[in-house]
């Protein structure tokens, strides 16, 4: 995050001049909307800002950010964003990508991304489809999902992607639907504020190829979701149901409250997003159907970036070395001179 | 004594086993011949794996030197001098010496499980066939050493670990080298281990005193100084100049230099030696694959860096599509290509030039981009200063192309004068008035480099086709058509900066041979001595692949005869066949080996109407269907 | 009652926005046409968008219908009639109408909002400029369409989505077809949605009974049916047509079949069809990516499968790297690239021939490989049984180009009969007598296909040089260059199986038109039309591109001008001049566009004396340093 | 695993003519006979069993097999041997790789095919550098690591390749150290009788680039591993000490015993190969030097592999549809005939 002389900003500031092109009731407008708005109220620089993308529906974003934007190739967006990254550390540098381009193709690239600590804030758009190229399954669709390329049902069982950005060391992890904006908008200044690699998750509807695949998370935020909140119990179900660590290590839904068959709220699990690596895996895995979904920032962590600590070697050797001496440079090695009448010194 | 013998030039090899230091060997000497004021030339040849097995075939490591009181050009297409340290070394190389050749053994090794790892069901040393075409020396060079260490605190196999230095020593007094500066060396390369150094001086004085006292060597063999013009000398490597060059290309431009790379035999040098230049403002990346080590590039390019990616074929092959980003953003980026033998992984420790096709072709759609080659490893400063200048002028992606030939191998470079370098600063613009992303230099044809940051001009680019003005996603038919022959054109207008052709000889006559890369000095050498015998040759080395340099247009039809010389099927053949009408015909190695200067001859001669037999291997191709 | 007047050909465009489902209307159309006997062919052009907003010019989508009573080979190059549903689609087409013809617009849509989307400041149905060039029919469709659905349960938003049913009902009048077969087909497609069927039905009965009574429309025009050969005829499009010849050619081998692929457009209907082929043998896998795809395959062709993988230009740069390797162990895997606008992301959904390059030079090393192209929707599906045939016989990666363009695009195809395919069944070596992985049919230089699971004949490939005989890893020098030229001849030698060049007209002329890909009807066409004009113009259409056909030769240097015509900068035009040394210029056209016979028939017309100028954009490329 | 007629085999009938090429004192070798000795041991057939690898010292393993063997290229192991695997489930497939062949360049193949369940057995061995292309660091090093490529030391943080495999979905997950014969015979024979995506990191020596590596942990067993058993309490140290999960998920060494400070054996954890997936991350997340490692098998579980899936899937299309017919197929879609007369029909 730059220092910046705070400037008032609004939503419009952040719109570029270019038609959206989405689908009417794509889950993206929202997304967009919010981003513009939490950066107006951050204000954020809007020359210090870059948002890099690849391929797909979602990476479409950039375009419609009145900021720098860079639309790169499929699943590339994490590598080309390192780069500017490591030698721009000045920069804001935002990633926006889908399931699809950063989880199929470009898992590699993101799970590098996290695990070196790069100062990026990525966006993951999961609408568990290929969106862009009319409906294919993705790594995030459920086994057994009938789609273009599968026309009897996926067989692939499907990643987790709070899971894999965990295991690959991400030090912010976060969820918010597409719709919810207000959840959305905390988590993105809070991830604003982060220094290091940054996940979130966006549940995101893609009313076209794959219309409705969160609803029944989204519909009834009571009933499927926990909303995090530091310090507090898992609840959910309007603090009528709440989350146990069971025998094992496995979490388990419990009724809360006194009286037979209910636990009280004590025996509950306590949010905490800097909690262990353990804790997180274990949020990680409360997926739907079988778990409500935690929703907000599910773990973070205070480490050093890739980019920072290369930047304060490249300033250390400066120091120690002095700035380089080209003249130096070149006579080092074997050198010899061969004077005027053609000997050697 | 021994009689003084002064010689014009010597190829000396040494040859042994990977763990036996021949490339500390043949390093050494080679420093104390270019200190002698020798022109040099050096080609090591490892073999594929990190250290196979002792005594193995696959497992000898060489390393060969022409030093020599005039210009050279090559090291040399066979040794007058073999220096064999076990029997596989014996057996891979011996076929290469010379007739009358000398031969030096280290017969302490000749035992029979070496004997049986080599192939050799006899001992070759006591056939007596040797001595009848060689001059053999027979030194039980491991029983000498461990003498020479004996009642030292050293064990059994650290002090067969000595055993080159005796082989060096040895050679220091067959060539009248002075030991007291090897010595020196010595001390300070094992200054964190002295004893080490007091051992590897004892056996290398013990060697140099064998050669002295032992009254085998009837002649000590001198080869006075070359003529060198006066400045500073550097031995260097075609990686280590690369690397120099980068440096020195970002600091004429004024900007900070960012390299990303992925690991890759013969490459991963480049990434090396750029690490340890920290504080010039080389900020490096060791990438997950090179796919993103493009990627990043890219991303630093476009954040106002210099920003260069290296690799060899096949990595190159998973940049395409990326590089076809930088192309399609009009990206300055510099991506180097140290060939090796292909296809597929190949041989990864041999020199190829096969990978000129994909330098050019290898990408999906309309994707140019210059190419530029280097000849000799000195010169591949010239061409990283040149492609970085490229690159930042026309806002294009460039490909450099070296090969593992010149990339390991060394040559005495006179050092540039820095200072006369030109500056090529960047300024990036910062003008919010009427900026259109994709507005081109009326001259270049390349579009201004705006970096984030800069208040006032955000906006966007991508891999889409791009308005031809604004830079906005297009899809307008006429527009396409357009920003496809624009990036096209841009490319062709690097003509523009492309120097002289680089023309040996006159400009007509019986056969001009040219060549690109790596193979300039076998072909400079051999078309050289043709015309000094009175042939009409002429030698034009393409630097620039792409655009294709002007000046071949004017002279390449003025020769009866027109051949292409490579280290591949006819990969530029097929090029210049298509651009100028030509039937040139082809030379063409693809042995994972450098053109021998004799090859070359013969192919000339040749044309000229003789009929000598092409060595094995070597072919010579003209068109069936022209 | 209207006049019926007989046409021999019309072509028809219907343009609207996305939503406005025009592909369903053209294909609709296309199906009468084909029922009533006509050759027809199709063009379909969709916007890059999913679904763009309504009304915006980047929404506009488009059908392009040419159907005739006698032989045509492309979908037209100017529409005789424009359907335009809404301001945008006007705006972006109407350029295109052929003078006084036909234009059908839906008036309903011009409203403000639209017209401001589609960027007129004025309603252009105002002026009367319109009627002055067309014969203008001004239709409130979607009004009438609402009015015909009055009293329907629909939602307005339903009703509004029938209105292109209107428009193919207006239609089916115009031209006499049979609507009965139509609505049957309507109430079939909405079987499960019986209500839609019924509503659909309603309006397309809406729109032909407006054509009956309106009177707007004088005539009715007839399109009497064509002259097809007795036969099957299905209509195809190129990405049906080679998921068929695929599982055929599978078929024909005796094999299963593998595909792997990673989606990417046009190319991924291929995967979508070849995932309902289950019960034949199909075992499709959707790969991470496009290298894990490549690689899935190698592993397939390794295990025995007939392995295929399939996509477009920016798929194929990433899989460069993994094909070298399918090159080196010579294993049979067919890539399939559905060409589209380059270069990186370009015009994805846009047709272009700018991969040939890539196809035949982009890997690393000496990479050769055979590579064929289909000239058309149908040939897809013989080029696909013919490179799975030659892949297997070769053991050999081929590549295999389609485009957008035929890939997307349909005609009546006379179905092949199968029976009379010759088989080509593998067996697979059990013997392991004598067994040497890398032995070669002296005929075909092909090895053999050992898989695993056959005892005995236990063995290990790989990407490093094997040796010639054995296979083992192997750097000897010679090895090394005669497996080089070994992989090299051996793509030469599928020239054995290469079957007679495509030439149309005689063997002598004034031009030669030479083609490849899915330009082949354009240019059959345009030299067609000349010819019969009397011209000395013939045709040859490229099948095989590596290796290069061998009855071009014979005819190539027989013609006073050689015209290579692409969708590319020149790419054949290059391997052609370089391979026989003609002066062949270029016809060039690179906007994601076919070429219109017109386009060909004035580059032609201009090397025969003619001076008439090109439509912007395309460009006769001459050779400057030739 | 194939049925097997079962043959007397020697480690001998599993030894390729081809020279063994890595360096002198390569852990490769130790590894390489454990391999050939267990799957003589097992009777493997020799025709069914196919090793495929990627570039790399250790991905030359193939070459020593006298089996089936495919040496592709780098990284790309994983997606050749899910090929083959899909259309040759009657083969054993075993995946040979490296900490960069299959983590650095390959970690997006390695990920895809073990949240596939693809029924491979992928052997890592870990290094911890770069030994074919002469020491540069890779994604395991430690951070700081000084190799060829930095001379100042390595910025990335390192990935857990146990985590890693975890969050990927593998569904049987071990560890074993390369001069560890014995368990890791073990190991492998179990694996060999796992249907799914088996991943096995080895600790390798390579005394040429990176000597020593794992030395503390290899040289210590009894304090720095845990060797672990199903049923019994994680101990080290000849048991005088435990795992204990501590607050917050925490897992903390404990001295174990009675007495103060210390605690019972009954407060440990206790290994389930079959345990929750939080279990196991707790385990994968308990490195050398903050803890012992844990060896042998970390986690299993029964799951439907892809191959199987997708095998399942064409059988029962078989089954349903009928065998294809050809004929049938060609005539689907728009079809007419046209008769001898030129009309349709
Ligand atoms: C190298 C390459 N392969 C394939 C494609 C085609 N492609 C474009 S986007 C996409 C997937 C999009 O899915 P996702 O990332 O989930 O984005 P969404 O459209 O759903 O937002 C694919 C396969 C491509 N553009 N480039
Ligand atoms: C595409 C490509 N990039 C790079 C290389 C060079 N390369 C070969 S092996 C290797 C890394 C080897 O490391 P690891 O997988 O840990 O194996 P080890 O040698 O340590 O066993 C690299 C970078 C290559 N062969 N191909
Ligand atoms: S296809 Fe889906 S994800 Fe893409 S723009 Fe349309 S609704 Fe959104
Ligand atoms: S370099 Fe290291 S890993 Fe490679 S063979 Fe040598 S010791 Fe083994
Ligand atoms: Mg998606
Ligand atoms: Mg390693």
């Amino acid at each position: 995050m730059s220092e910046a002389v705070k400037i008032k900003l609004s939503k419009k500031d952040l719109e570029s001049d270019q038609d959206v092109r989405w689908c009417p009731g794509c889950g993206d407008y929202a997304i967009l909307a919010t981003v513009q708005r939490t950066l107006a109220t951050l204000s954020v620089r809007r020359e210090n800002t870059v948002f890099v993308s690849g391929i797909g529906c979602s990476s479409r974003f950039p375009y419609y950010m009145n900021t720098y934007g860079f639309h790169t190739i499929h699943g590339r967006a994490p590598a080309v964003a390192s780069g500017l990254k490591i030698t721009r550390p000045d920069l804001d540098v935002w990633v926006v990508t889908g399931d699809g381009d950063g989880l199929s193709i470009g898992g590699n690239h993101m799970l590098h991304a996290l695990r070196r600590n790069m100062d990026l804030k990525i966006l993951l758009f999961n609408n568990q489809i290929y969106g862009l190229t009319k409906g294919q399954y993705s790594p995030t669709s459920a086994l057994g999902t009938r789609a273009a390329s599968t026309p009897t049902g996926s067989v692939d069982h499907p990643v987790n992607p709070i899971s894999f950005a965990l295991g690959a060391g991400a030090t912010f992890i976060a969820r918010a639907a597409d719709t919810d904006a207000k959840l959305m908008a905390a988590v993105l200044e809070q991830a604003y504020r982060h220094k290091g690699a940054v996940f979130i998750e966006l549940l995101q509807n893609c009313p076209v190829f794959n219309d409705g695949v969160w609803e029944a998370v989204k519909d009834d935020p009571a009933g499927k979701q926990i909303i995090l909140a530091e310090g507090k119990p898992l609840l959910f179900a309007g603090g009528t149901k709440g989350i146990r660590l069971g025998a094992g290590m496995v979490p388990e839904i419990v009724e809360v409250g006194e009286g037979p068959g209910k636990v009280p709220q004590t025996d509950l699990l306590v949010h905490s997003e800097r909690g262990s690596r353990n804790y997180a895996h274990l949020l990680a895995e409360l997926v739907h159907p079988a778990f409500p979904m935690p929703m907000g920032v599910l773990y973070r962590e205070d480490k050093p970036t890739y980019d920072g600590l290369a930047n304060a070697q490249m300033a250390e050797a400066r120091q120690k070395q002095g700035p380089g001496d080209l003249e130096k440079l070149m006579l080092s090695g074997m050198v010899w001179e061969v004077g005027a009448d053609g000997t050697r010194h | 004594m021994a009689e003084t013998k002064n010689l014009d030039r010597v190829v000396i090899r040494f040859v042994g086993d990977s763990g036996d230091g021949m490339q500390l060997t043949g390093t050494e000497f080679a420093k104390a011949a270019a200190e002698a004021g020798n022109d040099i030339s050096t080609f090591p040849d490892f073999p594929a794996e990190i250290r196979a097995p002792a005594g193995s075939l696959f497992g000898v490591s060489g390393f060969q030197l022409h030093f020599s009181s005039s210009d050279i050009y090559t090291p040399g297409d066979a040794p007058d001098v073999l220096v064999a340290m076990n029997p596989a070394a014996l057996k891979t190389n011996i076929k290469d010496l010379v007739d009358a050749g000398t031969l030096i053994v280290n017969t302490g090794t000749f035992i029979d499980a070496n004997l049986k790892k080599a192939g050799y069901a006899q001992n070759p040393l006591e056939s007596g066939d040797l001595e009848k075409r060689y001059k053999v020396h027979l030194i039980d060079i491991s029983h000498l050493t461990s003498a020479a260490l004996d009642g030292t605190s050293l064990s059994t196999k650290e002090k067969g670990r000595a055993k080159n230095f005796f082989a060096l020593g040895l050679v220091f007094w067959m060539y009248g080298r002075d030991p007291e500066s090897e010595i020196r060396r010595i001390h300070q390369q094992f200054a964190k281990k002295p004893e080490f150094g007091e051992a590897n001086v004892k056996v290398f004085k013990a060697g140099y005193h064998y050669g002295e006292t032992a009254e085998v060597f009837q002649t000590v063999y001198k080869v006075p100084p070359a003529n060198f013009a006066p400045g500073m000398y550097r031995n260097i490597t075609g990686n280590e100049a690369a690397a120099l060059g980068l440096v020195v290309g970002a600091h004429l431009s004024g900007k900070p230099m960012f390299f990303s790379g992925y690991p890759i035999t013969p490459a991963s040098a480049i990434l090396h030696s750029l690490a340890r230049y920290k504080n010039f403002g080389c900020m490096t990346f060791q990438a997950e694959d090179e796919i993103a080590a493009m990627g990043a590039a890219i991303g630093a390019a476009y954040g106002g860096s210099v920003a260069v990616t290296a690799s060899s074929g096949p990595g190159i092959a998973l940049k395409g599509e990326a590089i076809g980003l930088a192309v399609m953003t009009e990206l300055p980026v510099i991506i180097v290509n140290v060939q090796r033998g292909g296809p597929s992984t190949g041989l990864p420790t041999k020199t190829e030039q096969s990978d000129l096709f994909q330098a050019i072709y290898g990408r999906n759609g309309e994707a140019p981009l210059p190419v530029i080659a280097a000849k000799s490893p000195g010169d591949c400063f010239y061409c990283a200063v040149e492609a970085t200048r490229i690159a930042i002028k026309y806002m294009v992606p460039v490909i450099l192309l070296s090969d593992g030939y010149i990339a390991n191998g060394s040559e005495p470079w006179p050092l540039p004068n820095l200072s006369s370098l030109p500056r090529f600063d960047v300024t990036h613009r910062t003008d919010p008035k009427d900026y259109f992303v994709y507005e081109r230099d009326p001259k270049t044809l390349a579009r201004q480099w705006v970096v984030p940051g800069t208040p006032g001009l955000e906006h966007r680019i991508g891999g889409i086709e791009k308005d031809a003005l604004t830079g906005n996603i297009s899809y307008d038919p006429m527009n396409h058509e357009k920003q496809v022959h624009v990036r096209a054109e841009k490319i062709e207008r690097v003509a523009q900066d492309i120097g002289e052709l680089d023309l040996r000889g006159e400009e007509s006559g019986d056969v001009l041979v040219i060549g690109w890369g790596g193979t300039f000095g076998a072909l400079r050498q051999a078309t050289d001595g043709l015309r000094a015998r009175g042939k009409r040759v002429s030698h034009a080395h393409v630097r620039w692949l792409s655009p294709m340099e002007p000046g071949l247009a004017r002279v390449i039809k003025n020769f009866k005869h027109v051949m292409v010389a490579e280290l591949n099927l006819g990969q530029l053949r097929a090029i210049l066949r298509a651009t100028f009408l030509v039937d040139a015909i082809g030379l063409n190695k693809v042995q994972g080996q450098p053109f021998k200067v004799r090859e070359v001859e013969l192919a000339i001669e040749n044309l000229l109407g003789a009929d000598a037999p092409l060595p094995e291997g070597v072919t010579q191709t003209r068109s069936a269907n022209a």
